[in-house]
């Protein structure tokens, strides 16, 4: 077996990126809640911490505003700085540090500050956590002028979009998605790295482009396969960053299919389902031989109880049912 | 301090604080069995250890006044009055759950019962219960709120925030912490140089007060004292309830990596249920029977509840939108 | 005159609809920074305090987390409760209150619990103050389950809908404009209330529909004039509030036009130009004669120079320009 | 104790903090004038008064030494070693000024002379102050960082969270509270009911100190000792700056409607910079002619400041996306 067909879980991947990097570069700290001996609640950071030790690792009390301000502050004065929020909701606490200090510094100094932070978290729903553990915000970051936004969905990806982002000297919102943690892939062992901006094709038709990041390219994926077998050929785009946006991929895409579906674990209402069409509409209009459209968790909070919530939750048969409509009319 | 607190509880009101932690106690218990064999979804954080805080607390409650409560509530949820039956279902995601299956034990809320909901998160229920209390005041209401957070919510900015401005308004509000040495596995002096948080009252120029919280007499008279306070317009105080959750953290932690097993074990000699139990019966109190027929009634009031659950439709999905 | 004919401030409507209500309902608490005798920083509660007193009106230190938490947890106690973040930029503070609390418990109550909280705050760039205030949040309020955002662009509009606010049961996003404070306009005296969830059609024209919300109106208003010189019909939609959006209304207008421009002041990813954008493009797709366009604000944060936020932020001159494009081709 | 430090501090860093009190007064009171007659654009924030807190810290601190600041913040940037022609050309919105125009008043940061930044958020500059602690920590870089806030930033979450890190962490930070009685027109002991900013370092296990801040000396006698702990590994200090603004919380607010004219005038009869040079005559440690000479320097400093700022070019539109 060479390394290529190595698998890993996407929860395993992220680890390796830390490893690595935080070898590589003595000046990464990381700063979270249960990321020092516990390994991280979704154990994203096992064996970081033996390896590394405590002052590299810095475990913290609940105190999502105070951690990512010191991360801000120290990726100001020479380190690199990551902060787990661990489950992205709790970047509520501290969305003053995020909006107003890590993505305008580096802007408002004129480029003399560099403030290289990466600001952890795993979004989404799982396990019926309820209403206030399943947030799915890339929307809003992308919306920040300031901030890149990756959103990996595969083991892969996890793990080359996080070394990307070790790099960056401007903040980086990296943004798992809960439910993947689990996920195993290939990935190549040692250095690699998954630049931003540029999507992955991850199903290759010329019927129908949909559009998913995050768990929903699960969901996507398995609806194309359905798809495919009522003769619908489907293309689907994970752009993997949705600030940068790979606007030509996905142009180019619907520029053979003729038609744009997105789904998104997120509400429709102005979120990244709204920008894609909107980007296909403004820059591909006369590609667009269809209505787009979109399959979004439902305008509520997301209920507790299963029946609710998989009523609320984009899936599978429901993508499969929309795009059949698309094309089938 | 024990013996004449004890003077001024009489027996039955023993008995009763006896009959609600026991009720505390076996419903976690109940659904860690449940849960377990999988027929409950979602995350539980059981209250096993602690009972004595809420019976404690709640029993100078009246039913208009408010309780707002943690991620780790089910135990506030029922010495506040809410019914078995009803927090089961809710746990179960049922339609005849409090909250109709769409809270979950994370977010369940039962106003009818004064009870402002359990939360998922940590230090959020404080600002909350501060501006019931300021509701309270505006509105002449004369109730008292009391807001329950752990140790992991002292060093939040929420806590912060909360207390200066129900100091400075003289809000009707008791905060309630329930120290129980740990967030998650990250122990207190750990997360703090400062490891006592009835000093951080001072702070906020208004009483703290330390208490030992597996004594449900001590936490009643302390308790009691401050409800008091809050209702005849002292303002606010701050308890530090000292106890400990003889379980993980949520069902699915062990518990186990980051305490000691002597120190688990200590504290579970110091079970607030049987220590009061062979007090009373010690004191000639009350006698085994007495306890034995507590027992069977809590064993028929949860079987109630389990049935009740167990046997109750789930949402129509179609209803999805309503509320919204 | 009659009362119909009376013209006031921006500001003075919502103080105006603040007595009124404040006198009809007794429940009502407000709470925000300098709001009580100073009257407020924009003058928004200019003699409120002397007639409804320290009880009611209560001047809080800086402490936007707790404020508007308090705020929350009294309206969930019977009063109605206006939490005033003043900038409403400082409401970063407060994100997991709005989010996590406010904008769930109704739901997750089953609606057992009433919410009737308003929350307030003043938005967008003003006299060169900087990035940090100048922000606009509404896309993000809009895409959260369970808030209403009413963005007011006229006096008449702010009373209207500061009145209807103060009677919703869940929680509503009040969001002005701070360089509207002293723009006048007709407003009448006395009781009446503009509905959620119903646009206004500024201007009627038949070539080009322009939606826009806030003191974009203004600027869209301005330059739909500049077009009439050159011949082009614009039609100016105003939403006033996003969440509920209109969607007939603009719908009908571009079934008409068939070109859709959007104007925000807001950076263009994942904001309410894309929602609009994608509305018409799902809903309204064979009305569209053209792409849509819009025209928002560069993604980079507010700078401080004049000569730099002029260049960065959507101007009349590059409204008529990019319309006549549409048009012009 | 003041003739204990005065003992300390010898006459040639006696002149240096007149000099650099001079400065800021001189500068905030040119700044008055531009932005009165409407060529500058924005808001500020003006200082006077307050000098001897930047002057008297800043003086124990090197140059890779670390300064966060506030809304007001020209006197830290100036004491910290901004020339002042790049912040005068920067509050001009001015190419030249030391963020090309990009950040104002506000946002104005100057990393070069370890000015991390004046900052439009209350509160929001001291986690990034503990957080640049914290990496000095890590790259044992021997740094200092100091945090200035206001007595408005108290009673934030962002403070509670801080301070707690900082603490149990240990960290090189000095937090510089100029409390001057009010954030814009709220008086401190309307804001809370603990006006000891000093007393809250209890709270999180630190050293705490109340000082005039209205003289330099005192100020340079406290903030040496704190800035001497954090350099050598004792961790994190809190001071409480006893001072005042003379002047209103902005430039359009004339600052007398919240406070009487005695309050103002009393406060302004003990001007830091008046009675530092008093002081010096009257010991004879100075004499007249010397001040006058700091004067004159001072003004030519200051024209060339202005000269340099007025004459420089405004940014190139073209350039609004660089550095994003
Ligand atoms: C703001 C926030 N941060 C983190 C969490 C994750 N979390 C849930 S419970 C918990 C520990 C809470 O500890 P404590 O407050 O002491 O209550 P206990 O569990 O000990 O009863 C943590 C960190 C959360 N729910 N909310
Ligand atoms: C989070 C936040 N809330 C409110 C404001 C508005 N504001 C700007 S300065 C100020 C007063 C600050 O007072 P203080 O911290 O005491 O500093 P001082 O102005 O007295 O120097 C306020 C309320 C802000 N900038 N940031
Ligand atoms: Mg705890
Ligand atoms: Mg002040």
């Amino acid at each position: 077996m060479t390394n290529k067909q190595r698998e890993i879980t996407y929860g395993e991947a992220g680890v390796e990126a830390l490893r690595e990097e935080m070898g590589r570069d003595p000046s990464i700290v990381y700063i979270g809640q249960g990321i020092g001996p516990r390994g991280g609640n979704f154990r994203q950071t096992r064996g970081l911490w033996k390896e590394f030790g405590d002052g590299r690792l810095r475990d913290t009390g609940i105190c999502e505003l105070g951690e990512t301000g010191l991360a801000i502050g120290a990726a100001m004065n020479g380190c690199r700085a990551i902060v787990d929020e661990v489950f992205l909701d709790f970047i509520l606490e501290a969305m003053t540090q995020v909006i107003q200090q890590a993505a305008t510094i580096h802007y408002l100094s004129n480029g003399k500050i560099k403030v290289p932070v990466v600001i952890r978290g795993a979004m989404g729903s799982v396990r019926n956590a309820g209403a206030q553990h399943a947030h799915s915000f890339y929307a809003w970051f992308a919306h920040t002028p300031g901030l890149k936004v990756a959103v990996p969905s595969t083991p892969y990806d996890c793990k080359g979009l996080l070394k990307t982002a070790l790099r960056q000297d401007t903040p980086v919102m990296f943004i798992e998605h809960k439910g993947l943690y689990n996920s195993k892939g290939e990935v190549p062992e040692g250095e690699f790295l998954v630049p931003f901006g540029k999507a992955s094709v991850r199903r290759e038709g010329s019927d129908v482009t949909i559009v998913a990041v995050g768990r929903m390219v699960q969901l996507a994926s398995e609806a194309a396969s359905a798809l495919q077998d009522e003769g619908i050929a489907a293309e689907v785009i994970d752009p993997r960053t949705v600030a940068p946006l790979d606007r030509d991929t996905i142009l180019r895409s619907v520029a053979k299919t003729g038609r744009l579906a997105v789904v998104d674990e997120a509400p429709a209402a102005c979120g990244f389902s709204g920008e894609v069409i909107a980007l296909v509409s403004t820059h591909g209009f006369d590609s667009l031989d269809a209505p787009p459209r979109r399959i979004c968790s439902l305008h509520v909070p997301n209920p507790f109880s299963p029946a609710l919530e998989n009523e609320m939750m984009p899936s599978v048969t429901k993508v499969v049912s929309e795009v059949r409509e698309m094309l089938r009319g | 301090m024990q013996t004449a607190l004890s003077e001024e509880i009489d027996v039955e009101l023993s008995l009763d604080l006896y009959r609600c932690m026991l009720q505390l106690r076996d419903f976690e218990l109940k659904v860690q069995e449940l849960y377990r064999t999988g027929s409950m979804p979602g995350f539980v954080h059981l209250y096993v250890g602690e009972e004595a805080v809420a019976a404690g607390v709640c029993a100078s409650l009246k039913r208009e006044d408010l309780v707002y409560s943690t991620h780790r509530g089910h135990g506030h949820a029922l010495a506040k009055g809410v019914p078995a039956r009803e927090l089961m279902a809710e746990l179960w995601g049922k339609r005849t759950g409090c909250c109709g299956g769409r809270g979950g034990s994370m977010h369940t809320f039962a106003p009818e019962y004064g009870f402002m909901g359990t939360n998922g998160i940590v230090g959020g229920s404080i600002p909350l219960a501060a501006g019931s209390a300021l509701a309270a005041q505006l509105r002449n209401s004369g109730q008292v709120v009391v807001s329950f957070f752990g140790d992991g919510a002292v060093n939040a900015g929420s806590f912060h925030e909360s207390l200066n401005l129900a100091a400075v308004w003289n809000l009707p509000v008791v905060f309630a912490c329930e120290n129980n040495l740990y967030a998650t596995e990250m122990a207190f002096y750990r997360a703090t140089k400062n490891t006592s948080v009835a000093s951080r009252a001072a702070a906020y120029a208004i009483p703290g007060q330390e208490v030992d919280g597996v004594d449900v007499y001590e936490v009643y008279g302390a308790a009691k004292k401050a409800i008091q306070r809050a209702r005849t317009g002292g303002g606010p105080t701050l308890l530090e309830f000292k106890t400990y959750r003889t379980l993980g953290h949520h069902e699915g932690d062990p518990g186990t990596e980051y305490r000691t097993r002597e120190e688990v074990a200590q504290w579970k000699a110091r079970c607030p249920i049987k220590s009061l139990r062979e007090r009373m019966i010690g004191s000639g109190q009350a006698n085994e029977s007495q306890f034995e027929q507590i027992q069977k009634d809590t064993d028929a009031w949860l079987d109630d509840a389990v049935q009740f659950a167990k046997s109750s439709p789930t949402p129509d999905p179609q209803t999805v939108l309503e509320h919204s």
